[in-house]
């Protein structure tokens, strides 16, 4: 039942999987330099007078996407597969909390 | 089995339909005898989707009673295997397609009223001349209700007095500090909640609607409409009526004018006793007992009562009479559950009483 | 279900150990439903502070308090912390117990400073402004959203240092191995809310 | 209830039951304590006909009615329907889907001992200062201006319950997702398990708002926040927002199990396969995701403004399309069928025209302009108890009776189940029709009395003769249930000779291993294809092997019973000095259970295959 025969040689099939992890922890590293950057980015346009409050505003929210995007998809795994029902109530909880953001957003008060 | 299961539905929905028929409420009170054109539009819409629905119940019954009695396993047919059906797309779709087209027949009508009904622009209009089109500030407390007419500078509570046949404003809140009520006057239209966010000293956070009270229908439906609290609010909820009176844009103007004009006053021996017991007592530091209460609106703590001895009911529910006024006086708490007067001032002897009564009754503004 | 008796080595140890029994397929699958619902959870709360954002009732208004560069180390660390628990996740996968708890407890040493910067954080704002939970929705709403993630933070180190803990002697095995991934899962998702809470509360409290 | 009690001292089987994390057993607590509360709420419905029955009544006092009134509704809602309806689930969903037991049978019975102590916890009001009494929806400007510790015990059993709730919800999501059967594809689930699919996932999404709505309310009133008080800023439409975001899905959450239970039943007693399997689930789907756009239908007098009204109005009405499509495959897998009339089938078929009023009222409150008219008013109630007792009550009603064989080895008795059918199919009718004009003549609900002359009397008083019927009908299945556990027969596999589903493949109560070997499902009805193959039994798909099993574990109880305790603890914090130290026992309690639990290693055991071998054909382990 368990996936644990995946290859007949186990020492070929373990540097393998050891080389492709490395490669993916290098992924990772480079995918935690651009949340940085991203927030850096994010702070920095905060700080900065010259933009407009009608910029800036939806500027680092996208920024925040992107970020969240990054951390769901590689730091969380949810690019490997068997995440199919992961994704999906990951995202339908997305799709209420969007729901509820925009309601509380647009008619609390007028 | 099954025939007595007939027939019982049969009996159940006789009674049910006697007792519709015996009548469509009363006039003064149900929303199945509109008098104002709110009302009127709600109603409309109440019997095309009644209609729309009558139609679904009668499909869904027409095939349902089929069903069930042309396929019911009769004797002898225990065993047999029905063929296994898995579906229809024809089928299927029709009952897709025809019930959204039965909701599109309704949510026209739907859509174009919940528009018109929000129409209040007109209430900031500047212009807006008040001779045509009022506005009433209507406050919502435990358990009664105060009704301001900021155009004339008039406070009153419990009975709301409106022209007929014209769009009459309305401001909603509720005091501050307090409880959400609802307002609602069944047979002129639909009901729109006092939230307690509401605030007349900044104007901030109004519900806001419109009515309109017709003239002939009014008069045929008796002396006054019923209004009512529609959201629970404490233990008198269900004791929190008031009373609408519809009149002529004459009739409206002329109790205006008094209100804005008469001082009420005590006129025998015994009303002027009641007069000072009304201070004495300390009745006067809640309630005012002229119509131009000046203080602002959360001072206003309990029901003015400059025209107490023209209203109809009072506390809203009670008879109009000494006795009744009495009691209350004596025992506000055995009425009303949980009011905001009970044990806020000194136990009353039954001359007290009487003094306090005559004086109440006769506090009046019109000049008849 | 194969009742695995044999001694793990990291030549049998499976590629994705935390799916590798039906215990921990459940385990996986079950907490990342848990976090949909905490998703949801977090947005009433953003939603609520939204809406109140404005309601600063006369007391003091996120514009005056907010301290960025506070701020701006917090998110740092809890960044950083996020990218120590990959690197523990990376050993699991290679069956190197040793090193996934040495990143481990690193990513312990940094979410704690985050919570401690945190309190810091609140006690300046109770002291020097006197922005309390109490004194207007808005400081309801603030403390409430941000002391939420918190509890969620500081729930995750007691999860983490309980499961480093635990098996220091015992090791890696198939039973464990799904309870330190999810732990990791949780403490992403701790992130992905505080990228939320930076945004939306703080930076686009100083905008307005 | 089962014959265990002979065999074992009483003593053994509580403590059995305190420990067990056998679904199947979970499933008899649950419906042992959701029947306890439907008796309660129906009792303090009771007594709102009573006090309503007669104009100026004073059966109960203005305070005493809105405390009845509050905890009718909640105690329906939360500690009655859901409860049955989970009872039903864990009895039923895991042996539809040919699986050994839940996924998380810890959790399984965690779920069930927080809502357990949570519901104790709501109902312990009465007796230590009085019940909440701001309604079920405890609209917070009412519920924060409410004296006493009525509402802090709704908010904290609520809380509690609720976080028993979404752990049961997750609980059948992964079972379902994980546990199925080889050869068991999603489009060859039962209706049943689909519908608890779906509403296990609305539980996933609508209980956090809840549980938010209820937290902020009680930060606002334990602990001096400002979340709905208009004088420092607050807002209390926020909290209609959040109860109404969880409560509208949660009417579905109701609804949709209840479907799920008539598509079981249909079509084994008429004899046909589901007629539009497929446009079924799709309905499913789809009432769940519309479920969660259209919340604001119960706000459209808050005064959230035209276009957002039109908007929820208009989202509102799509979800009778769904539905509709559901009403007519049903009607049309009779269609064609051999109908014999079970009591399970007689409520199935009386469902759905019942339903269908209710539905459609439901409609007409979605007209928003119209709705200004209905809302609050006995319109309303007249509404949703159509939906919720000739839909849900009446699906508990028809899922009991035909799973009780299952779940208890014997079969009720017909008659009276029938008459029971019977006096509750008319006592329904009689009390609830009338209350749709009732409502319509301008009769506010809530209100704890009327005065005479407004045309209310003799609806009113109709309306509470019926529900003296469903009383009555009631008192006949308990008498029914007693009679049965006492003398019935023991039953087969598929006392009703004409099941469908894998549930019907094994003995009646299952083993506690449920499946000697897993089955391996050939197509939808597996066990009608089987029957239709001319097979004895189901398939298996794997040879006789050792099975593995949890064990039982006493700590699920030990973490309720902390949560329970810390409860006081918070409502009393304040008043008195044992109150704080309280609050810490109870949450030393259950971090210390969840603490032991993690670090206790629980591999489980196993039943071995020569034993399974042994065991004969009863099953019994
Ligand atoms: C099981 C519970 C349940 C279910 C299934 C429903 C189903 C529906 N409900 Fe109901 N509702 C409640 C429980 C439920 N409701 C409760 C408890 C309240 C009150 C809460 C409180 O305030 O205390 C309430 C209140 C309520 C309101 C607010 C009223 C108010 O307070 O002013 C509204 C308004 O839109 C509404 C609408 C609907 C609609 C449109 C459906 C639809 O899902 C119905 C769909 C079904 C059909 C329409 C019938 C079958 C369809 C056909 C045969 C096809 C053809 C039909 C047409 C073309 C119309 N409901
Ligand atoms: C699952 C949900 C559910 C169910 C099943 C019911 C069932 C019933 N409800 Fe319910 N009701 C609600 C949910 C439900 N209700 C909700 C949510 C509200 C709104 C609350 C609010 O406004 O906040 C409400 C409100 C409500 C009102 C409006 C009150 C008001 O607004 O003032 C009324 C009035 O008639 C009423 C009546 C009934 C009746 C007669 C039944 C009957 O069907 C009950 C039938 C059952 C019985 C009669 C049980 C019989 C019991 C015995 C025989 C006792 C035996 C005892 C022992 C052996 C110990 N209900
Ligand atoms: C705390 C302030 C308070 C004091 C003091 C007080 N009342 Fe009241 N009174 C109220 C409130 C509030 C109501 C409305 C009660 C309700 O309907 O729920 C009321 C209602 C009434 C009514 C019925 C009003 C109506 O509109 O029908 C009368 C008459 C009345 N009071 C008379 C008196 C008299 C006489 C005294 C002194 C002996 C007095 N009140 C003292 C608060 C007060
Ligand atoms: Cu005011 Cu109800
Ligand atoms: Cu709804």
């Amino acid at each position: 039942m368990a996936n644990n025969h995946n290859s007949t040689n186990p020492k070929v099939d373990l540097i393998y999987r050891k080389k492709r992890n490395a490669e993916e922890m290098k992924q990772q590293v480079v995918t935690f330099s651009m949340m940085i950057f991203l927030t850096i980015v994010a702070f920095i346009a905060v700080g900065y007078d010259g933009i407009g409050e009608w910029f800036k505003v939806p500027f680092i929210l996208t920024l925040a996407v992107i970020q969240v995007i990054f951390q769901l998809y590689y730091f969380m795994h949810m690019k490997h597969k068997g995440h199919e029902a992961s994704a999906l109530f990951l995202f339908s909880g997305v799709f209420v909390a969007v729901l509820t953001v925009l309601a509380f957003m647009t008619i609390i008060w007028w | 089995m099954r025939k007595r299961l007939t027939k019982w539905r049969l009996l159940s929905l006789f009674t049910a339909l006697t007792l519709v028929l015996a009548g469509c409420g009363e006039p003064f009170l149900s929303t199945l005898q509109p008098a104002g054109e709110v009302a009127d539009m709600q109603y409309d819409l109440m019997v095309l989707s009644t209609l729309i629905m009558v139609v679904v119940i009668a499909v869904v019954t027409v095939i349902f009673i089929y069903v069930v009695v042309k396929f019911r396993r009769r004797k002898g047919e225990e065993n047999n295997i029905p063929v296994q059906v898995e579906g229809n797309h024809k089928l299927e779709i029709i009952w897709t397609v025809i019930p959204i087209l039965l909701l599109i027949i309704l949510t026209v009508p739907v859509i174009s009223a919940t528009f018109k009904l929000g129409e209040v622009d007109a209430m900031a209009d500047e212009n807006r001349n008040p001779d045509e089109e009022i506005v009433v500030n209507v406050t919502a407390n435990l358990y009664w209700w105060e009704f301001e007419y900021p155009d004339y500078g008039v406070v009153t509570s419990q009975e709301l007095i409106v022209p007929t046949d014209e769009k009459v404003y309305f401001n909603l809140a509720s005091k501050q500090n307090e409880v959400k009520h609802s307002f609602w006057i069944p047979s002129i239209g639909g009901k729109m909640d006092t939230n307690v966010e509401g605030n007349y000293a900044t104007g901030e956070n109004l519900n806001k609607m419109w009515l309109k009270f017709d003239s002939k229908r009014a008069d045929q439906a008796g002396e006054y409409f019923y209004g009512k609290c529609a959201e629970l609010c404490g233990p008198s909820h269900a004791l929190m009526d008031f009373k609408v009176k519809a009149v002529s844009r004459e009739e409206f103007d002329k109790w205006i004018a008094d209100m804005q004009n008469t001082e009420p006053s005590a006129t025998t021996d015994l009303a002027q006793q009641g007069e000072q017991l009304f201070e004495e007592k300390g009745c006067i530091s809640c309630h005012a007992v002229t119509p131009k209460d000046e203080r602002p609106s959360a001072a206003r703590t309990a029901p003015s009562l400059a025209n107490f001895g023209e209203r109809s009911k009072i506390a809203g529910f009670m008879d109009h009479n000494e006795e009744s006024l009495k009691n209350w006086l004596k025992d506000p708490e055995k009425y009303k559950p949980g009011n905001k007067m009970t044990n806020t001032y000194p136990k009353l002897n039954d001359q007290e009483l009487d003094a306090l009564t005559e004086y109440l009754m006769g506090l009046k503004v019109s000049n008849n | 279900m194969a009742h695995v008796e044999e001694k793990l080595t990291a030549e049998n140890f499976p590629a994705s150990p935390e799916k590798a029994t039906l215990e921990g397929k459940n385990k996986f699958l079950g907490f990342w439903l848990f976090l949909g619902g905490e998703t949801v959870l977090f947005a009433s709360l953003f939603a609520t502070f939204l809406a109140l954002k404005d309601s600063a009732a006369g007391g003091p208004t996120t514009q005056e308090i907010f301290d960025l560069p506070l701020v701006f180390a917090a998110t740092m660390l809890l960044l950083t912390s996020s990218l120590t628990s990959v690197y523990a996740m990376y050993h699991m996968k290679n069956f190197n117990f040793a090193k996934m708890q040495l990143w481990l407890i690193i990513t312990v040493l940094l979410g704690l400073a985050f919570l401690i910067l945190e309190i810091y954080e609140f006690t300046h704002y109770v002291h020097e402004y006197h922005f309390t939970i109490t004194g207007s929705a808005l400081g309801s709403s603030f403390y409430t959203l941000v002391g939420t993630h918190g509890l969620h933070v500081t729930f995750g180190l007691c999860w983490i240092v309980t499961l480093i803990v635990r098996n220091a002697r015992r090791g890696l095995s198939l039973y464990n191995a799904p309870k330190y991934y999810t732990a990791s899962l949780y403490w992403h998702f701790i992130d992905v809310v505080w990228v939320f809470i930076f945004t939306v509360v703080y930076l686009m409290g100083m905008v307005g | 209830m089962s014959t265990l009690t002979q065999k074992k001292g009483v003593g053994a089987v509580i403590w059995d039951y305190l420990t067990t994390v056998d679904h199947k057993k979970i499933a008899i607590l649950y419906l042992i304590t959701g029947g306890f509360f439907f008796l309660l709420g129906g009792l303090e419905a009771l007594m709102i006909r009573i006090q309503l029955a007669i104009p100026n009544n004073d059966f109960v006092a203005a305070g005493t009615y809105n405390e009845i009134l509050t905890m009718h509704g909640t105690t329906m809602i939360f500690l009655a329907a859901m409860p049955l309806l989970f009872a039903l689930m864990n009895a039923v969903v895991p042996l539809q889907i040919g699986a050994r037991d839940v996924a998380f049978p810890f959790l399984n019975s965690l779920g069930f001992w927080l809502f357990f102590f949570g519901g104790i916890f709501l109902n312990l009001s009465w007796f230590l200062g009085g019940a909440p009494d701001a309604g079920w929806t405890s609209y917070a400007s009412l519920a924060i201006d409410s004296p006493g510790h009525g509402i802090d015990f709704y908010l904290l059993g609520l809380q509690v319950s609720g976080l028993g709730t979404l752990i049961a919800g997750i609980n059948f999501l992964v079972t379902i997702i994980n546990m199925r059967a080889p050869g068991m594809t999603y489009m060859r689930m039962p209706l049943f398990t689909w519908t608890t699919f779906v509403a296990s996932a609305l539980i996933l999404f609508a209980f956090p708002a809840l549980t938010v709505g209820l937290a902020l309310l009680m930060l606002d009133r334990l602990f001096g926040t400002a979340f709905f008080k208009a004088a420092l800023g607050g807002n209390t439409v926020i909290y209609e927002h959040l109860f109404w975001i969880f409560g509208h899905p949660e009417v579905y959450i109701l609804i949709l199990p209840a479907f799920g239970i008539f598509s079981e039943i249909l079509p084994v007693f008429a004899k046909k396969r589901l007629f539009g399997y497929s446009s079924m689930v799709f309905a499913t789907v789809l009432i769940g995701f519309l479920g969660f756009m259209v919340w604001a239908h119960h706000m459209f007098t808050t005064g959230l403004g035209p276009i957002a009204n039109a908007i929820f109005a208009v989202a509102t009405m799509a979800i009778a399309v769904p539905t509709g499509i559901k009403i007519f495959n049903w009607l049309f897998t009779i269609w064609g069928g051999s109908i014999k009339f079970t009591s399970p089938m007689l409520w199935s078929v009386a469902f759905i025209p019942s339903f269908v009023m209710g539905g459609v009222t439901g409609v007409m409150l979605a007209a928003a302009p119209a709705d200004y008219q209905f809302h609050d008013t006995y319109f309303v109630v007249a509404h949703f108890h159509y939906v919720i007792v000739g839909g849900v009550v009446f699906a508990i009603f028809a899922g009991t009776t035909y799973w009780w064989p299952k779940m208890f080895g014997k079969m009720l008795n017909e008659t009276l189940s029938k008459i029971t059918f019977v006096l509750f199919f008319i006592g329904f009718h009689l009390t609830f029709f009338i209350q749709h004009f009732v409502g319509l003549w301008g009769m506010p609900r809530r209100v704890f009395t009327f005065l005479p002359n407004q045309g209310w009397e003799a609806a009113n008083l109709v309306s509470s003769v019926g529900a003296f019927f469903m009383a009555v009908a009631t008192i006949v299945l308990l008498i029914n249930v007693i009679q049965t556990s006492i003398k019935g027969e023991r039953v087969g596999n598929d006392p009703w000779g004409d099941g469908r589903t894998l549930e019907w493949a094994i003995p009646s109560p299952p083993p506690e291993y449920n499946f000697k070997q897993t089955p391996l499902v050939r197509g939808l009805d597996p066990l009608w294809v089987e029957k239709m193959a001319g097979n004895k039994e189901i398939t298996p798909a794997e040879p006789l092997s050792d099975i593995h099993m949890p064990n039982g574990s006493i700590l699920p109880f030990i973490i309720s019973l902390g949560l329970f305790i810390a409860s006081f603890g918070f409502l009393y914090r304040e008043d008195y000095s044992w109150g704080l130290a309280v609050l810490i026992l109870g949450f030393v309690i259950t971090f210390g259970a969840m603490f032991f639990r993690s670090i206790l290693d629980d591999h489980g055991y196993h039943i071995h295959k020569e034993d399974l071998l042994n065991d004969g054909k009863g099953g019994k382990a």
